[in-house]
């Protein structure tokens, strides 16, 4: 399993394609021809499929098992999907296209937006956010600019301890101070602490609900209502939107903006790391300080509405936040995924999704500690601790341990406000089959934890790789491929 | 719902494992109120596959795709070819269905791919490091921003006029909430960039200096001496790339002084796809990587001492560093990165210098023709594969009438600077290897009706 | 040439090692008067990649693909809705870039697929065993008579008037040149099938009787009594499945008595291809297993004592046996089984019977409708998907003149029949579950148009 | 690396589909409705992708590295043939459709068939063959079909030792008695015998040029003059034409039929073991007897031709070989081979193709008996035998072994005139890198092999399973699945 990097085994002078005659023409790069050698390996196509393949096959993918990442939603990915959006009715559109030649693209924004705004129960959606932590920064936005058009400047965003990194990061980037919320004991956040806190000075809160310790809010309102009596707004995570769709909408919990992470709830794939989308609904209040571009319907026309051809009533709007219209490449397969559900089966996808974390839930916590399992019911992850395990073990001996079991390991030492926290998000995708395989190879890792089983902290040992040296990384970067003849040469 | 796979015998065993009566029960703590006690009214129940794909196809349907007509739109999205093999290498379920790589020891392809992802855009790019890519082109722009005022402690930027108008939008949006001074107007129908004013205009106040190259109107100039005035001043000089493919024909702005150098991937690789997902290049010099947001791969070693690839430098990251990360970034467009090196791959260097060879050869011949129609001048006399037609009337009609006649005939400066109609006249036209003969004659021609 | 990976120098390289000259010196045996001394002449150099794309794409555009209009044929092909997780799989490289499994160890991959397929294949056909797959349905038919000739030392063989005439071809074709004697004539417009004459037909010189279920006017009759008879008189009975859709909903022909079994696999997971690649599905009683031509695969165990799979019983097979195998073939429809299988893995028997439902239930439909059409006549009491109407004038021309107006309105029974004018008022419809209630609607006004 | 079959994990209850609601209608089916259970096992959607993901994973393939099989010519499959094929202008497309609406795709078919022709220097091509087997059957009824129009019938084909086993299968499939032709000791057709054994009797000579042993048969047109002196017809098994396309025309020697394996010469896809395809090309004498159905062009028309249209000409049609009109799908994924590579690309196809043979039997004739080396350069394939070895070592050793190094083995014990035949075709896609590592790793295993290295008889250790018992699963076949449980209950 050693795959030579393109460095390694490529030449510039070797090209997987090729191009026809290129006529002779006079010049107009004039003198700033690239004339040095840009050290761009290339490979034969029969090299790169090669290549790509092997790699990938170093690779754990939801396509191979569970991947019970909590807070990430690793969900199958339905091929309808990718196909769908490789039509070239939308793949092959351009951005600029005049507006009369891509009415079904605008149809699809249209179509999707009007999902989103009824399964929450909000006013209307911000459709260009690029990703979750995008979609937050919209958000915080259309907040700040609806407490400047009424002349109200605050400066403090509360985010609760249990926060995704995103949230406190996204306040911060546009200006904010951070605060943070504490955290009850049953895992849920101190609505007495909150509301000791509001006052003139705070634009916002943050809440992730269901929250990151897999708990729902129950509060929820109470708190929304604090906050609009302080003059402040609810920004809610919606990262773990796909626990309560079809059951609960967050605008009738008073929420103001909530983002949607479309690579979740709506299984658009992970791709190794994005692309994501995260289209944010708004509460009415705060519609009118969306970004632009948006489309709307008139008649049997979309209109796609841009600086050119903004009106009197999207003056107010913060602004553009990305070059083009958002991820038209996951509404086409996010779409497909809410139509293949439907209203009833989107209820069902919560209803599942929370079955199947409390099943998890329940059959491990004799072996593992669930901190709050006495909280009552988890939402769609099951949360655990490190606790009880033997002296010296910790959860990443548990985590690597699963890779050894053919798992993805959950997520580890997430949130910050449990010890050694392991988070279990088995998503509604799963058969019970495929759970009981999962459950029974935590339990066996967990014994040996507990029992002290040394082996296990040299896991994983059936993987592409053994543990990997981070430090070593951190400390002195290599973050891109020198030839090392040449590297030895400059010494 | 097919992709539900419990069975309700399946859901009973698990409530009773539970210690549920129902599901409901599991949702006890959403109050009462607010518990939903059937599904959402006016909206359709689940649809086979069949229906589902109808559906999206009639939509589909309704675009004129850009393969359907002569195509010559660019203005920060381009048409290439991408071989059929990106694509179906990218759909191996082991990228496409992956997360983030945060276990590595299970992660090692892609990671791997990001390693030499980030060699290939330094390389490209003319730059020490690359980082493992961003949202956009538009989006990793405003982050450069924010990383000269981190790394210069100033706070005004001063934008080119050639620099995307979309572009300039978002970092307005941004600065207007950060407080940044953004220093821009809209540019004018000359065939010489604003370089000289740009210049002009560094102070000690100056953060850094934003040049799009090849610009908006598809002018190509030389930085080092906007590098160097830059330099002088202890400000830096970001340069923004839209269309990669150049930097197989002409300089790199690394190798002409610039410090980050950031640019929209998506001729690589990515494919058109109506504006996203898109994929945002980012490198700059070794000494500021640390500044740098967005992820980073570096190589290690495992604890058998293979060579590994980890995710590194996360104390700059969000997930660590919360409130003080260099970005809230968390999710990248990886899978755009991958297809984006698969393809450069392919071509190597070799293949990226025909291509841009091609694009260059085929621009030229289209810009001689299209400005021997009566009406129309061209602006440029330095251009890549686009370049800016003066008309003798409106470009916003034109290009709606074009459309009418199935030509997509490039994107007019009305629509991109409706705040400037004095350049109203100005229409951008693209060309690339897949535009032929043909497709510019018929544009020609058309073009020819149009204005007579 | 970009799939040709070897450079100048790489050549060099390599005739050194060999000691040749040139390239021309390896091909010395050639004799002289032979060896071409350059390309052929009168044929185009390589293109590139965009190239051959839009020459292939503008020679598919040509077409009226099924998708693009009321469709309703038949006879032997059928459009069936494909999950796109199928397509997806079989483009796996592991798989569609293997060879034949000679190597079990590593592929049992393909081998594991060829053990499930073939148990899936018995098990629909209600047969003990099948084999991993033939060319298609036509020459499995053939295989078959041949098979039952092996079996019983006879050589005459009974086709019923309602196998598909194209097979019947096939096996004249054959016949001429192996000594079988065939007996057949073509179909009359009855809605009673022919099985009373075929039993009449059945002689103590009878191998075999063939008979299609359903029959290629859409007719489906109980097979058991031609199962009695044929055994009575020590002949086999062989059945011809071409819409293996059909037997989510109507009897197996291995529950009624056949001995073979064989069968166009394309309406699961193939598609309709313009006629191929194909799928022949072959199964049979567990006793006549050693007579089975094709590849066979067989559960085993490895040194370690794992499971595994093998190809097995080869000495039926023509590398091993030569000119004594039961078969000439070498390549079979692998990865056509593969889509087939992985299909039926997503159907299972729940989603067989569902959508075999729905298939009958929209023919239903359909039937009912377009007998309602002045001059048009239902010929079937009994079908699956499937029927024949009589229509008031000579159907190829009506299904010329419907294609005119867009509509692909079945198969005439002139264009499959042309020795056998007085059924030439016959039109064979087909509708299965991608046919909606507007495509019936608009054939309907079609017919009663071009009727009229 | 444990998958379990479909039957352990599947339900007849679970369903990775579905379908709208299906309206209610008196039933046409009567009393033959299907009451019992089928046995069909489903997976949801999810679980399928991950069984046959998994599976795939067990294979080795050319996307995974270089499959040197002799004979077979396993050479990179570009991924544009792919997309070509699904355009939904072929893929969606129904063989009976009227051809005013299928003119593209009966353009595609003829205009391969021009190429085929071409390239061949023949005067016509049976397309509908649907494999090199099926392609040998076609053109020995051809043969025959042309013998009996002139009232002469014959009764034996004549065969070389080192042919494939199809040749036989197939003369004997269409009643003909086989009977072998010698070789010489340099590996090629015994030109004296074949003369000496000619006759009244004799219909056909089935030469594979280049043949099994790699060599280019010198005296082919002598051949072909012999034969034809004689009455009777020259076939040739085209399985090689790779070796030669574009630089020698079998109808320059004389042939009178020839399949090509599209998957062979140009790149269809093998798949795991077809679908193939095997057009046929043939000399004008044979052309007339051509099965039907027929391309042919008027003006700017194509033509079906097949029962319904045959005109004067086609009436000695020998009949139909197959439902339909071929393999569609190769068709254009072989076209788009074809015109990628164009005349320059196809001769160089047969260059490289040799010269990448040559050099791996020259980098390795010091390690293993090469046993025609002397006979002149190889042409596509390289031969090694077994001598030399140490005692109890074979050529399966060294095939299993090279299992462990990461390559497919080469094919064994065929031809079957070498003892221990180790038969190795590079094909012109592999890279001097990639030829140069298979080199390092059968050099290593011939020198273990001869130095006796135990361990070599036990390999693979690194594969998905070690050594399989083929004795066992053809003594006492088990063909299909049976539930354990039924089948104990049923002891």
């Amino acid at each position: 399993l050693e795959e030579a990097l393109i460095f390694e085994i490529g030449s510039t002078g070797t090209t997987g394609v090729d191009f026809g005659e290129i006529p002779p023409v006079a010049s107009r790069i004039g003198n700033l021809a690239r004339t040095d050698s840009i050290g761009l390996p290339g490979l034969s196509e029969q090299e790169t499929v090669r290549h790509y393949t092997r790699l990938s096959r170093q690779n754990y993918a939801i396509d191979l098992g569970l991947f019970p990442l909590g807070s990430c939603t690793m969900k199958h990915n339905p091929r309808l999907n990718e196909k769908v959006a490789r039509m070239p009715g939308f793949a092959d559109l351009h951005p600029l296209a005049p507006q009369s030649t891509v009415q079904g693209a605008l149809a699809v924004i249209h179509e999707l937006a009007q999902w989103l705004v009824t399964l929450t129960g909000m006013h209307s959606v911000a459709m260009s956010p690029k990703a979750g932590a995008h979609g937050e920064l919209c958000g915080l936005l259309a907040i700040r600019a609806a407490l400047e058009a009424r002349g109200d400047a605050r400066s403090v965003v509360l985010v609760p301890e249990s926060a995704h990194g995103t949230n406190p990061a996204t306040a911060a980037f546009c200006g904010y101070k951070v605060e943070d919320i504490p955290a009850t004991p049953d895992g849920r956040v101190d609505l007495e602490a909150l509301k000791g806190r509001l006052g003139p000075d705070v634009a916002a809160v943050m809440i992730t609900n269901p929250n990151t310790c897999g708990l729902f809010e129950r509060e929820m309102k109470t708190i929304s209502d604090a906050v609009h009596a302080a003059g402040a707004f609810v920004y809610c995570d919606g990262a773990n939107f796909n626990a309560i769709v079809g059951r609960v909408r967050p605008g009738d919990l008073g929420v103001d903006a909530m983002h949607i992470n479309l690579h979740k709830t709506f299984s658009t794939p992970h791709g190794g790391g994005g692309p994501g989308s995260g289209p944010v609904v708004l509460s009415q209040a705060l519609t009118p300080f969306a970004p632009l571009p948006f489309v709307e319907r008139k008649g049997d026309q979309f209109v796609l509405v841009e600086e050119e051809t903004a009106e009197q009533h999207h003056r107010s709007t913060f602004g553009r936040m990305v070059a083009f219209h958002g991820q038209m490449g996951m509404f086409t397969r996010a779409l497909a995924y809410i139509l293949s559900h439907g209203a009833d089966g989107l209820r069902q996808v919560a209803s599942d999704a929370v079955l199947n974390a409390n099943y998890i839930l329940r059959s491990l916590d004799d072996v593992l500690d669930a901190p709050f399992g006495a909280s009552g019911p988890c939402m769609h992850e099951a949360l655990f601790s490190d606790k009880g395990l033997a002296e010296g073990f910790t959860t990443l001996d548990i985590a690597k341990g699963l890779i050894d079991e053919g798992f993805h390991p959950m997520t580890m030492y997430f949130p910050l406000v449990v010890h050694g926290a392991m988070l279990v998000e088995p998503t509604e995708t799963e058969s019970k089959a495929a759970l009981d395989q999962f459950i029974m190879a935590l339990r066996s890792l967990a014994e040996r934890a507990k029992a002290g089983d040394e082996a296990l902290k040299g896991a994983p040992y059936h993987a592409p790789r053994r543990r990997l040296d981070e430090t070593l990384a951190a400390r002195k970067p290599v973050l891109t491929w020198a030839d090392p003849a040449l590297a030895q040469a400059a010494e | 719902m097919r992709y539900l796979p419990l069975t309700d015998s399946d859901r009973g065993e698990m409530l009773s494992v539970i210690g549920a009566e129902s599901i409901d029960d599991l949702f006890v703590d959403v109050p009462a109120e607010a518990r939903l006690s059937g599904k959402i009214a006016g909206l359709p129940d689940h649809a086979s596959e069949l229906e589902v794909e109808r559906h999206m196809a009639a939509l589909a349907r309704k675009n004129l795709s850009a393969g359907e007509a002569p195509f010559f739109l660019g203005a920060g999205a381009y048409r290439h070819h991408i071989p059929a093999s990106v694509d179906h290498l990218i759909q191996r379920g082991e990228f496409l269905t992956a997360y983030t790589p945060y276990q590595p020891e299970i992660a090692q392809g892609t990671l791997q791919v990001l390693f030499e992802f980030q060699t290939q855009v330094a390389r490209l790019l003319g730059c020490d490091v690359a980082n493992a890519s961003m949202y956009d082109g538009s989006t990793a722009c405003w982050e450069a921003i924010g990383m000269a005022r981190r790394i210069t402690k100033r706070g005004k930027a001063v934008l080119s006029s050639g620099l995307h108008p979309h572009y300039v939008s978002v970092a307005n949006t941004m600065a207007k909430f950060t407080g940044d001074a953004l220093v821009h107007e809209a540019p004018s129908l000359d065939a010489a960039t604003d370089i000289d004013a740009l210049i002009a205009g560094i102070d000690r106040d100056t953060s850094c200096v934003v040049v799009q190259y090849p610009d908006i109107l598809g002018r190509i100039a030389d930085l080092t001496p906007i590098a160097d005035a830059a330099h002088e001043a202890g400000a830096l000089l970001v340069v923004v790339v839209t269309e990669p493919v150049a930097l197989g024909a002409i300089k790199a702005p690394g190798d002409m002084g610039a410090d980050i150098v950031v640019g929209e991937g998506q001729s690589i690789g990515v494919g058109l796809q109506f504006g996203g997902p898109y994929l945002g290049l980012f490198a700059c010099k070794q000494k500021y990587v640390r500044q740098m947001p967005g992820r980073l791969c570096g190589e290690t070693v495992d604890a058998a001492g293979k060579r590994g690839f980890v995710l590194t430098l996360s104390t700059r990251e969000q997930h660590i560093r919360r409130e003080k990360a260099t970005s809230n970034i968390c999710t990248n467009s990886g899978l755009c990165a991958l297809a984006f090196s698969i393809h450069m791959t392919l071509l190597g260097e070799k293949g990226l210098r025909d291509l841009a060879g091609l694009n260059h050869a085929l621009a030229c011949q289209a810009a001689d023709r299209l400005s021997k129609v009566p009406g129309v001048t061209l602006m440029n006399d330095s251009f890549f594969n686009e370049f800016t037609l003066i008309l003798s009337k409106d470009a916003r009609e034109v290009v709606r009438n074009l459309a009418d006649k199935g030509v997509l005939g490039g994107v007019s400066l009305g629509r991109l600077f409706p705040d400037a109609p004095d350049i109203g006249h100005g229409l951008v036209v693209a060309v690339t290897e897949t535009v032929t003969a043909e497709d510019i004659e018929a544009f020609a021609q058309a073009l020819e009706e149009e204005l007579a």
